[in-house]
């Protein structure tokens, strides 16, 4: 009799998840329930409805949030100022639906599948982190919708073969790129490199070894640390035995502060340190005060540069903006993810419809210069035209040196010893 | 040799370090017989306090040892009151799911309250003296003497003062010592206490060299396992002995293993507790209290 | 029933010694039981009783001298082995499985030799739950057959312990303290059923402190203290032996 | 006072279980019919592979007590072996295994796995098999992690995103509906029982003519093959897999939190923890936005303090729980 009872109440239960799942989670920023009933009449509205998960809560909240602010300034702007989407002669208002994926590979599948089947989105965001971002487009490419992101950097995205996914964001491998030819160029022979076995530094890395090459720097050690190191001496001592000119490490934020604690707790001594993931941040100089001199970090985007269009205006009139809107400065995440949504929102006025092979054919032959950068998308979906800036610390500001035609500053070569500072 | 030898020295002032870190989790678990999975979580609070009094008061963090023992030993007194006394002679899996349960709560309560940035508390004197040809950073070195020094002072109130004497006749056997008059509650929350803040104040010791955050926890607390298996239950100087093993294994790997050394340095560690568990089920030197008369 | 020496003893010991650290548990320790007795084991705490019975179980490691059952050399058999050639024990804190019902207690203590692997994937047999009740009845506490075993008295646990280790039907049966912690009525039931299983056949080796228990039920009785024998005979001669006396009472 | 269990009526009773978890299966299998989203196919195959997860912890950490803290290694052998299978094999004549083919073989995996590292860990106790299992697992994933050319290291493999929802729903049900009704039959044979017996007095079932280590051992093995199948699926569902996607504590503590709030070593708490888990962490936890860990570690607590047997632990034996206690008397104040 029990079993009886506690059968039924399982499958009682079991139901009751299987009908109540299309309801939970809420929608974070939209409600879905509107944007289904508005759908039946989508074509006398002329609303576009694009989809994202982006973390809100989770291990990515952070970047989640400058995610979420970014894509929030392209709509405030598409649907108060710039009047809508022109397809046709008509202007089309944005809906952005938009979830949490709680930083969940699963979670983020299934708001995807949610997106593109229950919400019928026309397009796609792209989630922040390579992780998410693979979940996700895998999901989108099956349904061939199109997932344009500029959160996940890491070069596997882009070996797979998908149609549908774009990226405007410069792919890991060329983060070293231009910091590596202004060394080599200032007279730097040898490198080493350190990395956090994860997807997108391990593909930093192996870009830095390709691009170490390109320019004729010898590589003199690579060594690997795991996720959550607390202490990188042993790597920093390995290295200072082998004397080379450029250090290049990185994962975390967290791995920056180490570095640069290591490399001054043992004299290492290197002519340049570029660290792939910290220098861009202000926290940085906030965390470890003056012995963040000299240091030189890779930046997807800096208020600084002077790329402009006609939409946005210069980059620093996007910062402008984005800081009225949301009250603080913005990260390079909001920067690419507003290039992202300004990209999918070029496309479709190019293809001068809603159709997704229409679209999709209209990314492929995108070329322009946006406030964050030219977009040009090569056939894989990489953004292949957007150099990486480098930034170097001086005086304690972030200033940029790199490509020529952003760069605010000189790069200091060779950095002083720690004795001498 | 140069090397070796600069290993081998950066190894000795890590497991310094480490064995006070373990000491902790061992002594609990010998009077108690609880596995506290909240271990790590105790040192994460040490650091967090050691940095917040640097950054809005200044303080250095080896002088804030002052206040952060003091005020931990408290939290753990009330901690043992409230819930561990509750899990002491329960199931173990009991204990074991509470402490995770708690170590999980901790890291998250510090994650909404500070964020998951990392924090840091950059000390002025960071850098590094020249000995011999051997450098000694100066941080890690002065840690290796203050946890030395909380060792000795820790061994000889456990050795010689009364109360240090009722905690360890409660290890040995609760039942007796209860015969004899040691009123055990008290000696349990007292023992909490102690180890609660030698914990915390580990934390509060290594604040200057690695980054802060609420999920930093775990690792130490099974670095602190593979130590106590190495030297024994509630041992100091087994502690010492197991610190500096796995001090110099680590360093010795990270050093000596080309690309990867770092990487396996974690492994090394969780490689070592497994084969110990396995090959010599009652520790290195004898000291894991037995569950149950074992078969074969 | 006095044992024929000339037969084959089931259980033979030969020089068993055991060592904790450098303190020998049990030390160069000679016995034999022969089917059909009822051989005591005394000696005051902390003589090596329990150990010598673990050590015969093989739930402990020997560190020399050799244990033989049925003739054969059992010295490195697991312990699940030997009790499948027919040794069952019982033990001085009781081993029962305190969330199983007691009649579960009783079905999973079943036979083990030539157990085919089908039949270990089926429910408990028919005939092994009529074994079962016919135990529990025979040991006077079918009452409590769908009674949990954790929420028995300590006597009640002691006969079902008895009840699960008759259930495969042993040759011999290895009792530790089966008396202790259990009242008087209980023990007499005890007394009672032992001496109808040997009637029918079954050894016993049995420690124990209750000395009227010894002198009404064994045939011979070995005597340690300080982990080695101290001496051997039949419960008269060892309740007026001077050696024994010492050991139990100090010198 | 002692406890009465009441008695199913021997032959109709005992299969009454079986039966209506059969039934259960056959309405899910229907289900589809009605017309769904493949978003809730996809809902329902993820709900499926937790209560697969569930149910294999308990075996091991319920049934047989050894409580594996370590039990998500399983999974990622299984999710390794899978796409190391279906991307790239050089060694093999075929160069890829097709998903089927590819399934079984992270199941096998698994379980060899498990009988390698079950036979030196298995013989420590309590505790220490926990922590031992703790240190496996994460030994594993860094030694995945170093394993470059077989594993690619720290980015992972990315597997061929060939999604069939409906494919999905069905493969996770048929393994669902098979696991649990495999442990419903275990917990009835006398291989079962003698894993509670092992649970309950180690020495004694030993000493009683159980071979410990072997019983031990094919109940991990069957616990980690059937684990592994559902790594392998999750593998090929998700069709991305790097260390720290694939081995996360969390998906060990997600396996023991469902197992204790059923009941540990019952048949159908497990399946119950997991559905309830699953609805709680959507329903509830996705609006407590960031503090939703916090709860789990809260609610784990809680539960091991006032909930130790679970939610039929409780039920079945209302003496042993305070809140069971707290039931019991009510109702029999209601009886009087």
């Amino acid at each position: 009799m029990r079993q009886i009872i506690l059968l039924f109440s399982l499958l009682l239960v079991a139901s009751l998840v299987l009908t109540a799942c299309p309801g939970p989670p809420a929608p974070v920023d939209a409600p879905d329930t509107a944007a289904d009933s508005a759908r039946t009449d989508a074509d006398a509205e002329k609303i576009i409805y694009i989809g994202g998960a982006v973390s809100e809560t989770g291990k990515y909240a952070r970047e989640g949030q400058d995610t979420r602010q970014g894509y929030g300034v392209w709509l405030d702007w598409v649907n108060n100022e710039y009047g809508g989407i022109k397809i046709a002669n008509h202007r089309y208002k944005v809906e952005l639906v938009m979830y949490d994926d709680e930083g969940d590979p699963d979670t983020t599948a299934r708001l995807v599948e949610r997106l593109i089947n229950e919400d019928r989105v026309d397009f796609l965001l792209g989630p922040y982190s390579s992780t998410l971002t693979q979940s996700a487009s895998a999901i989108a490419e099956k349904y061939g919708k199109i997932m344009i992101e500029g959160n996940g950097a890491a070069e596997t995205l882009f070996e797979r073969g998908f149609q549908n996914l774009f990226a405007v964001l410069t792919p890991a491998g060329n983060y070293t790129q231009s910091a590596l030819q202004m060394l080599a160029a200032k007279g730097a022979k040898t490198v080493v490199i350190a990395y956090e076995d994860t997807a997108f530094p391990t593909s930093v890395a192996e870009g830095a070894q390709r691009w170490a090459a390109e320019y004729g720097l010898e590589l003199l050690g690579v060594e690997t640390y795991p996720k959550d190191v607390a202490d990188v001496s042993g790597i920093i001592s390995k290295f200072k035995r082998l004397e080379a000119d450029v250090f290049i490490g990185g994962g975390h934020f967290n791995d920056a502060v180490l570095f640069i604690r290591a490399a001054k707790e043992l004299d290492f001594n290197p002519k340049a340190m570029v660290i792939t993931v910290g220098p861009s941040n202000p926290k940085l100089v906030a965390e470890v005060g003056v012995d963040a001199e000299y240091i030189i970090g890779p930046t997807q985007w800096e208020a600084s540069m002077n790329y402009a269009d006609e939409y946005f205006g210069s980059a620093s009139d996007y910062a402008a903006r984005y800081r009225e809107m949301w009250d603080e400065s913005p990260t390079y995440q909001a920067a690419e993810s507003t290039a992202t949504a300004l990209a999918l929102h070029l496309a479709i006025e190019e293809a001068n419809s809603l159709d997704t092979d229409a679209v999709r054919e209209a990314l492929r032959n995108l070329d322009v210069v946006t406030f964050y950068g030219p977009i040009d998308f090569d056939e894989t979906g990489k953004n292949a035209s957007k150099p990486m800036g480098a930034i170097q610390i001086q005086g304690g500001e972030i200033l940029v040196v790199a490509p020529g035609n952003a760069a605010v500053a000189d790069l200091l070569y060779p950095a002083p010893a720690w004795k001498d500072r | 040799m140069d090397q070796f030898l600069q290993a081998l020295v950066s190894g000795l002032l890590l497991g310094g370090f480490y064995a006070v870190m373990a000491l902790g989790l061992s002594v609990i678990w010998g009077v108690m017989g609880v596995i506290n999975l909240a271990h790590g979580e105790f040192l994460m609070i040490g650091a967090y306090m050691a940095w917040g009094l640097f950054r809005f008061f200044g303080l250095d963090p080896f002088a804030s040892l002052l206040l952060i023992l003091p005020l931990m030993f408290l939290v753990g007194y009330l901690l043992q009151i409230i819930l561990i006394n509750r899990i002491v002679e329960r199931p173990y899996l009991m204990a074991l799911l509470v402490t995770f349960g708690v170590s999980i709560a901790l890291a998250n309560t510090f994650k909404i309250l500070f964020t998951s940035d990392p924090r840091n508390v950059p000390v002025v004197y960071n850098g590094s003296m020249q000995l011999v040809g051997i450098t000694f950073p100066i941080v890690k070195t002065i840690i290796f003497f203050v946890a030395l020094l909380s060792m000795i002072c820790l061994q000889i109130f456990l050795q010689r003062s009364r109360l240090g004497k009722s905690i360890r006749a409660t290890a040995q056997n609760k039942n007796a010592a209860r015969i004899v008059g040691v009123d055990i509650n008290r000696v349990y929350a007292i023992t909490a206490g102690l180890c609660i803040a030698l914990t915390a104040a580990a934390g509060a010791m290594i604040s200057p060299t690695q980054a802060i955050f609420p999920f930093m926890g775990p690792p130490f607390t099974l670095k602190a396992f593979t130590i106590t298996a190495l030297g024994g239950l509630g041992r100091i100087p087994g502690a010492l002995l197991g610190g500096i093993i796995l001090g110099i294994t680590e360093i010795l790997v990270s050093t000596y293993v080309q690309g990867i050394g770092t990487n396996l340095g974690i492994v090394t560690s969780f490689a070592l507790l497994v084969l110990i568990l396995v090959l010599r089920p009652q520790g290195l030197l004898g000291g894991l209290r037995p569950l149950d008369a074992e078969a074969e | 029933m006095i044992a024929d020496t000339t037969e084959q003893p089931l259980l033979e010991g030969r020089n068993v010694s055991k060592y904790f650290g450098g303190l020998a548990a049990v030390n160069n320790v000679d016995f034999a039981v022969c089917p059909g007795e009822i051989v005591g084991l005394v000696g005051p705490n902390g003589s090596g009783k329990t150990t010598l019975f673990d050590c015969l179980s093989r739930l402990q490691k020997i560190d020399s001298g050799q244990i033989l059952f049925k003739g054969q050399d059992v010295t490195r058999a697991r312990p699940y082995q030997i009790a499948r050639m027919g040794l069952a024990r019982t033990f001085q804190v009781i081993r029962v499985y305190r969330k199983m019902t007691v009649l579960k207690n009783m079905l999973i203590s079943h036979q083990w030799k030539d157990r085919s692997i089908l039949r270990m994937l089926q429910p408990s047999h028919v005939n092994t739950e009529r074994r079962a009740r016919e135990l529990l009845d025979f040991l006077q506490i079918a009452h409590l057959t769908d009674a949990q075993a954790g929420h028995l008295s300590g006597g009640q646990r002691r006969l079902l312990e008895i009840g699960m280790a008759l259930m495969p039907d042993p040759d011999i049966m290895l009792l530790d303290e089966a008396t202790s912690g259990v009242n008087p009525t209980l023990i007499e039931t005890i007394k009672d059923r032992l001496r109808v299983l040997n009637a029918q056949g079954k050894t016993f080796l049995l420690i124990e402190h209750n000395i009227n228990f010894i002198v009404d039920l064994c045939s011979r009785v070995y005597v340690l203290n300080h982990g080695e024998k101290l001496a051997e005979g039949t419960p008269q001669e060892i309740i007026e032996n001077e050696a024994v006396i010492d050991a139990y009472f100090g010198s | 006072m002692i406890a009465k269990v009441r008695r199913l009526p021997r032959f109709f009773g005992a299969w009454v279980g079986l039966t209506l978890w059969l039934l259960l299966m056959l309405l899910l299998a229907l289900y589809p019919y009605t017309g769904v989203s493949s978003l809730t196919l996809f809902v329902g195959s993820q709900v499926f592979v937790l209560v697969t997860l569930a149910s294999n912890w308990n075996l091991i950490g319920g049934l047989t007590g050894y409580v594996d803290f370590g039990h998500a290694v399983f999974f990622g052998i299984g999710a390794y072996v899978m796409g190391i299978l279906v991307t790239h094999l050089p060694l093999l004549i075929s160069p890829e295994w097709s998903f089927w083919q590819a399934l079984p073989i992270s199941g096998v995996a698994a379980a060899v796995f498990a009988l390698l590292i079950g036979l030196p860990t298995l013989r420590l106790k309590g505790p220490y098999f926990s922590i031992a299992m703790l240190g496996t697992f994460v030994v594993t994933r860094e030694i995945v992690r170093v394993l470059r050319p077989l594993t690619g290291g720290g980015s992972g493999l990315s597997l061929p995103p060939i999604l069939n929802r409906l494919g999905d729903y069905y493969l996770m049900l048929g393994v669902m509906g098979l696991v649990v009704a495999i442990i419903w039959w275990i917990h009835r044979s006398e291989f079962g029982q003698s894993l509670i017996a092992i649970r309950e007095d180690e020495i004694g079932a030993e000493m009683r003519g159980i071979n410990t280590t072997l019983h031990k051992i094919v109940a991990f093995m069957i616990a980690a093959f059937f684990t592994g199948i559902v790594g392998g699926f999750w593998a090929w569902q998700n069709t991305v897999i790097d260390p720290d996607v694939v081995f996360i504590e969390a998906r060990t503590v997600e396996m023991v939190m469902m197992s204790m709030l059923g009941g540990l070593g019952t048949v159908w708490g497990p399946p119950l923890g997991a559905v309830i888990i699953y609805f709680l962490q959507d329903v509830v936890w996705g609006n407590l936005f960031g503090v939703h860990l916090l709860v789990l570690g809260v609610l784990l607590v809680l539960l091991a303090l006032f909930l130790p047997e679970g939610i039929l632990g409780a039920l079945e034996d209302r003496s042993s729980t305070s809140i069971g206690r707290l039931l019991g008397r009510v109702t029999s104040r209601g009886r009087n």
